[in-house]
């Protein structure tokens, strides 16, 4: 390479590089050196090297474990509703081979847009008992009484978590599935339909084998910031009633910013950062095995 | 104008490509065409050339100019792009004028040369479009009279210029093509993959295969002369026959034997003493070649020989035919400069004339006659 | 075995923001025999591909009607016409085995496993297939990927095969073999085949008749030789053949009750037309065709010839194609296609043309359409 | 035929007001509650028809009530998300002109080492931040949390910017190279206003994300520099809770995202797969 060039590579390069390694790989290594060490915040305790302790304390701890249990049905529950809903109402639209999709696909796209500290106030505001339509509407078609305070029991706040978050990233996977699906080529599609095939062997014998990998693209991309969610939960419930919906990123704010144990709460965040590289990576084994 | 010298150049592209000790010259003033099958390594050599590659080692001379470790810039070279590399943002103006602005000349003199080019190359109703609503010969065009319009260049690149256009426009913007390099007399390097565009454009033609210079010189020796198999096969309106067989001697008689046929060769013993009793590889090209639909007599002179086969396969080109002639399991190509419909698997015979066969050694492939 | 009827077909694309109103094609009528191969030819975007659509029921025409035999399927959904289509890139279901793939039309209708095994194992016995049945298609050459997708267009046996530049994809060895495979299955088939193509070695080659289209039209339909020889417009002239006809502009004049053509600009050259004079008289203006072929060419004057200057030679072993600058309008370059010979004129020198008269066709400048075929 | 057609017809219409309503609906109330006054929002029964106030708008910017700083809020929103955006486009940009460009050793890793940055879970970036700025004095500051949000907008910013200058052919460089320009000039004027739609649409929904963001937010803020998001929150705390504001609040926070929704339709599904999916 010439030496105007190296020089132009270099210097297109490295102001993006100073910043992820100030604040990406400095803050990470800080977490790692500290996470060792009995470190709490403005509070008068020895600061020393405690070993594996913060871990293994972590580990034992029945509130950290159900911070995890909880963060786990969580994902699961929530991402598998969204692939099933998303997936479904793309393949519907495609066969039935409508434009329709493309007009409101935009509408759609309006849960996921919105700041989700906004999108938690707001059904925080729809499951109000008292001035909420969801428990009006329940309640008016006799689904349930009016005065359940939704939000109040371990399994309905989880619940409502989770219907909240479905309601905001389900159109995430519907488009993307939607566009893997119009990017199949017509050709093949054609093909197909000249061959005889009915709906069912389109979805089945075509679609379906043909859009795995964007699918498992968008799961990779789910399931991990499904694993982070702060915010919503933060805003709908707080973490509770309780801690029955503390879910593993809030857990890890309470170490630090309730006990001020810093120490701890970097070894829960880089326990749960493992815990995302390993899903992360059984996912990418998937894609680039090209399922 | 000046001479381009190219020695020695190496460049490793990668595992499928290596260029190997590349040496060639462009005289002043001449088209010198590389000609090679698609990733031959002829691209690599333009982008050598212009600067855009640097060599692993060698050395690339421009006049007397050793230009090996310069920018492109400063190389005072000129290229065309097989995908054009028209800038889509910008209006034809703008796109010719690009080099001319690079030079920080005054706007007036800007205008003047890109109005003149625009001109000579038919373009100038075009100069405030943007390239994306021209037709595809009014892009070739615009991309041609960027390359044109440095005339402060010592060597003009074409890398493959008329790859993209449809056949029957390539056709005709070959002879106009031909016409303007004479018109503007001025060094040029040009690349392409098609042997007929090679023959018909080129003052000297290098053909290269997987990165390395197996022959160069004029079309026509290179055409009558190949060195090779490859040669023989890649430069032609159509790729040569190959029929492998053998050279014996019978008693004072020398006979080339293959699995088709057996023709006595005799005449040839000078060019073919060397090869006798080792194998050898046929070489007949399918414009050479006739088809004769009724048994011939007897052999009307000693040169002209007839070997019967039946037609497998023939294709209409324009206003010739391509026949295609089974013997034994071997398909043989004939090209006839007329139009004629067969029956498939009708018997006919294959006529060719001593003086028009090739023969290359089997092993190295090298041409002995 | 059906014969499909074409009755006045046309297509427009709607218009949108962006991209207007196009008509595709327009007032195609024609009747494509059952049992022979007719080529649709012409240069890309004009109309062919959206016509073979519209036959195989992908995208009902905006006008007229079709048939097959007797019955009217304009608007019948594909599966429902007994057609099969192939496509210029051939289609493969990647992620089948190749037996699946052949399989796929069959296992559709729900016909029974072993009748399935059956005709999956006779086609690929028929293409050649056999070797790769178990192997899954993805990565396959597209020569055997263009066999695939023949086989399976042709396992339901349908009654009308239609194909869409099949071969255009392909290198010229693998196009010769599946041209013979193409043929075979044809001849071997009870059924219609309508070819797409822009290739016309390709129409020449396969086809009983062909329908030249330009833009959205129908210029000439007709057997091979007759294009070849008698084009029916000045575009079909230009487009058949490599390189197509010469056109040049003429006019007619009489005198001494005998008409005559002269070539525009070249003062010394005519060819007595009387006999066709009826067919000429509304033309205001006439353009001679004549094929590169049959110009002869001499470095001496001959009388009724052209003067000229040879620009460019081509030389392609056995023969050469020259551009010869003349004062003929609206192009000056005649293309003269001659046989190499130590004879041939030098770049620069000074040649004649000759054209004679039995090869020279006489257009209707206006209209493009072929007003006289000169035979002696 | 005609039938199976008007089946069809009625199918789709029903599946798509259903999908419309079911993703909108809840917007819809927000919207409707923003231009609610106090005593049409404290029904028993959801009242839908009223007379429309922008009072609660009014009091977020007056600041006549408890949620006074709300203009401030607007204000700091706006600087932090513009200036982060701005300057995180340029060098994101650069890098992935950079990456897309030029073949150098390791490559591949280091682009796939910038991805993983986006995927890192943002409690262990903020927490050691946290210590750091106490102990810097950034806390707090405008600075501090626009350094951050630069940092965490980049790695979307490459791979976006690199997806799209993938798609420019290299030859306008080398051509634009061979006409005698500079690198620096050839990205400014040559490659960048080929990639104009793609830059913008990756502005946009950079902004989108720092727009909501709430966590560094929460953790690195004082009053004086809340954001949107923070201020909404916070205003929670009061005695009452002030829906009205809450939902003009989030009609605010919305507004920007809607308009930058409906411009950026054919880069949905770019932006949301960073260019994995097309």
């Amino acid at each position: 390479m010439p030496g105007k060039s190296r020089l132009f590579l270099f210097f297109s390069l490295a102001p993006a590089f100073a910043f992820i390694l100030f604040f990406g790989i400095y803050p990470f290594l800080f977490a790692c050196f500290y996470s060792v060490r009995s470190f709490y915040f403005g509070l008068n305790v020895d600061n020393v090297f405690t070993a594996m302790s913060n871990y293994h304390n972590s580990v034992i701890d029945p509130l950290f474990q159900y911070s995890m249990f909880v963060t786990f049905v969580f994902v699961i529950v929530s991402v598998g509703l969204q692939l099933l809903i998303g997936v479904g109402a793309a393949i519907l639209f495609s066969v039935i081979k409508t434009k329709a999709f493309k007009y409101i696909q935009v509408f759609l796209s309006l849960p996921l847009m919105m700041p989700p500290v906004v999108t938690g106030f707001l059904w925080w505001y729809l499951f109000n008992t008292d001035l909420g339509i969801v428990n009006y509407y329940l309640s008016y078609f006799g689904i349930m009484p009016r005065n359940v305070n939704l939000l109040a029991t371990p399994i309905t706040a989880l619940a409502s978590i989770i219907y909240a978050d479905v309601w905001m990233w389900t159109p995430f996977i519907m488009i993307v599935t939607y566009a893997a699906i119009q990017s199949i080529p017509n050709d093949v599609m054609e093909a197909a339909i000249v061959d005889g095939a009915k709906d069912r062997h389109l979805i089945r014998k075509i679609i379906l084998p043909r859009i795995k990998t964007a699918l498992l693209v968008v799961l990779l991309i789910r399931v991990i910031d499904a694993f982070r969610t702060y915010d919503l939960v933060y805003v709908l419930t707080g973490g509770g009633p309780g801690t029955s919906t503390q879910v593993a990123s809030l857990e890890i704010y309470n170490t630090a910013f309730l006990k001020w144990f810093l120490g701890q709460s970097f070894a829960q965040a880089l326990m749960l950062t493992a815990i995302l590289i390993l899903v992360g990576n059984i996912l990418i084994y998937l894609l680039r095995r090209g399922v | 104008m000046a001479k381009l010298v190219v020695e020695n150049v190496t460049k490793k592209y990668g595992p499928a490509l290596t260029l190997e000790k590349i040496s060639f010259t462009a005289e002043e003033g001449q088209i010198t065409v590389l000609l090679s099958p698609p990733n031959g390594g002829k691209t690599g050599i333009c982008k050598i050339v212009a600067g855009l590659d640097e060599v692993d080692s060698g050395k690339v001379y421009l006049g007397d100019r050793d230009i090996t470790d310069l920018e492109p810039k400063e190389r005072r070279v000129s290229m065309m792009f097989q995908k054009l590399a028209l800038y889509p943002n910008m209006n034809v103006f703008e796109n010719i004028a690009s080099p001319l602005k690079a030079l920080h000349l005054p706007p007036s003199e800007v205008i003047n040369q890109v109005e003149a080019i625009a001109n000579k190359m038919k373009i100038s109703h075009t100069l405030y479009r943007k390239p994306g609503t021209l037709s595809g010969g009014e892009r070739q065009r615009v991309a041609l009279s960027r390359a044109l319009v440095k005339n402060n260049a010592d060597l003009y690149i074409l890398d493959e210029p008329l790859t993209n256009l449809d056949a029957k426009i390539r056709a005709s913007m070959r002879a106009e093509f031909k016409i303007l390099q004479k018109e503007i007399n001025q060094t040029m390097l040009y690349a392409t993959p098609d042997p007929i565009e090679a023959l018909a454009l080129a003052d000297k033609l290098i053909v290269l295969d997987k990165g390395k210079i197996i022959q160069q010189g004029t079309p026509e020796y290179i055409y009558r002369n190949p060195i090779n198999k490859f040669v023989a096969t890649f430069v032609g309106y159509y790729p040569i026959n190959l029929i492998e067989g053998s050279i014996i001697e019978k008693g004072e008689k020398i006979i080339l034997q293959t699995n088709l046929f057996e023709i006595e060769i005799s005449k040839l013993r000078d060019s073919v003493k060397d090869h006798i009793n080792s194998k050898v590889t046929l070489g007949l090209r399918p414009e050479l070649l006739n088809v004769v639909k009724k048994e011939p007599k007897v052999q009307e002179s000693l040169d002209l020989f007839y070997i019967k086969g039946e037609v497998f396969e023939f294709e209409i080109r324009g206003s010739d035919t391509v026949v295609y002639v089974k013997i034994n399991d071997q398909i043989i190509r004939v090209l006839e400069s007329k139009i004629t419909k067969y029956d498939i698997g009708i018997k006919v015979w294959l006529q060719f004339n001593l003086k028009d066969i090739y023969l290359f050694d089997a092993e190295s492939g090298l041409l002995i006659r | 075995m059906v014969k499909v009827v074409l009755e006045n077909v046309g297509k427009v694309f709607k218009g949108s923001k962006k991209a207007k109103e196009t008509v595709a094609v327009k007032g195609f009528t024609a009747e494509f025999p059952s049992n022979k191969v007719v080529g649709i030819l012409g240069p890309s975007g004009c109309g062919k591909t959206t016509t073979l659509r519209a036959i195989a029921g992908l995208d009902p025409p905006s006008e007229g009607k079709i048939y097959f035999e007797d019955k009217d399927v304009t608007y019948l959904p594909p599966i429902e016409r007994d057609a099969a289509l192939l496509f210029q890139f051939a289609v493969v279901y990647d992620n089948m085995t190749v037996f699946d793939n052949l399989a796929f039309p069959l296992m559709v209708k729900n016909i029974n496993k072993e009748e399935i095994n059956k005709r999956v194992k006779e086609t690929a016995e028929f293409l050649g297939l056999s070797d790769i049945l178990k192997k899954r298609a993805k990565g396959l050459p597209a020569s055997i990927n263009q066999k695939i997708a023949l086989g399976r267009a042709i396992i339901r046996k349908p009654k009308v095969l239609l194909l869409d530049e099949p071969l255009s994809s392909l290198d010229p060895e693998s196009r010769l073999y599946l041209r013979r495979e193409l043929k075979k299955v044809i001849r071997s088939m009870d059924t219609t085949v309508v070819y797409v193509t822009h290739d016309q070695s390709e129409a020449m080659t396969l086809c009983d008749k062909i329908a030249v289209m330009n833009e959205g039209k129908v210029h000439q339909y007709d057997t091979p030789e007759n294009i070849y020889l008698n084009p029916a417009t000045t575009f079909v002239a230009w487009f058949i053949g490599e390189p197509g006809m010469n056109l040049i502009d003429c006019s007619m004049e009489a005198s001494e009750g005998k008409y005559y053509i002269k070539i525009d600009g070249v003062s010394d050259v005519s060819f007595e037309v009387s006999k066709w004079s009826h067919a000429l008289k509304e033309s205001d203006k006439i353009v001679l065709g004549i094929r590169p072929e049959f110009i002869t060419i001499t470095k001496t004057y001959k009388k009724n010839s052209i003067a000229g200057k040879c620009l460019v030679i081509e030389s392609f072993g056995s023969f050469a194609l020259l551009d010869i600058l003349t004062n003929c309008s609206p192009n000056n370059i005649i293309k003269v296609k001659t046989p190499l010979s130590d004879d041939l004129p030098k770049v620069d020198g000074d040649v004649y043309l000759t054209f004679p008269p039995a090869y020279i066709r006489l257009f209707d400048k206006k209209s493009g359409e072929l007003r006289v075929v000169m035979t002696e | 035929m005609k039938t199976s057609a008007f089946i069809k017809f009625i199918l789709v219409t029903l599946i798509t007001l259903i999908l419309i309503a079911y993703f909108d609906l809840p917007i819809i109330v927000m919207i409707v509650t923003a231009f609610k006054q106090r005593a049409d929002i404290f029904t028993p029964v959801p009242k839908w028809i009223f007379t429309p106030t922008i009072k609660n708008f009014v009091d977020i910017f007056v600041g006549t009530t408890t949620m006074a700083e709300g203009t401030l809020a607007i204000q700091n929103s706006l600087f932090f998300v513009t200036t982060s955006t701005v300057i995180a486009m340029f060098i994101g940009s650069l890098a992935a002109y950079g990456f897309s460009r030029f073949k150098f050793f390791g490559r591949e890793d280091l682009i796939f080492f910038v991805l993983a940055q986006r995927f890192m879970p943002g409690i262990v970036i903020v927490l050691p931040m946290f210590v750091l700025y106490s102990s810097v004095g950034l806390r707090g500051t405008a600075l501090g949390l626009i350094l951050l949000y630069i940092n965490s907008a980049l790695p979307f910013v490459i791979w976006m910017m690199r997806s799209f200058f993938d798609e420019i052919p290299r030859e306008i460089d080398e051509a634009a190279r061979l006409d005698g320009h500079s690198w620096f000039t050839i990205f400014i004027k040559f490659v960048l206003p080929v990639a104009r739609n793609g830059f913008l649409a990756t502005f946009l929904f950079s902004f989108i994300f720092t727009w909501g963001e709430f966590l560094f937010a929460l953790i690195l803020t004082t009053p004086e520099s809340w954001t949107m998001p923070i201020a909404i929150v916070n205003s929670r705390v009061s005695s009452e809770i002030l829906w009205g504001q809450i939902a003009a609040y989030g009609v605010i926070s919305i507004i920007p995202v809607f308009i930058i929704a409906i411009a950026l339709q054919k880069y949905l599904v770019r932006g949301m797969t960073l260019g994995a999916v097309k």
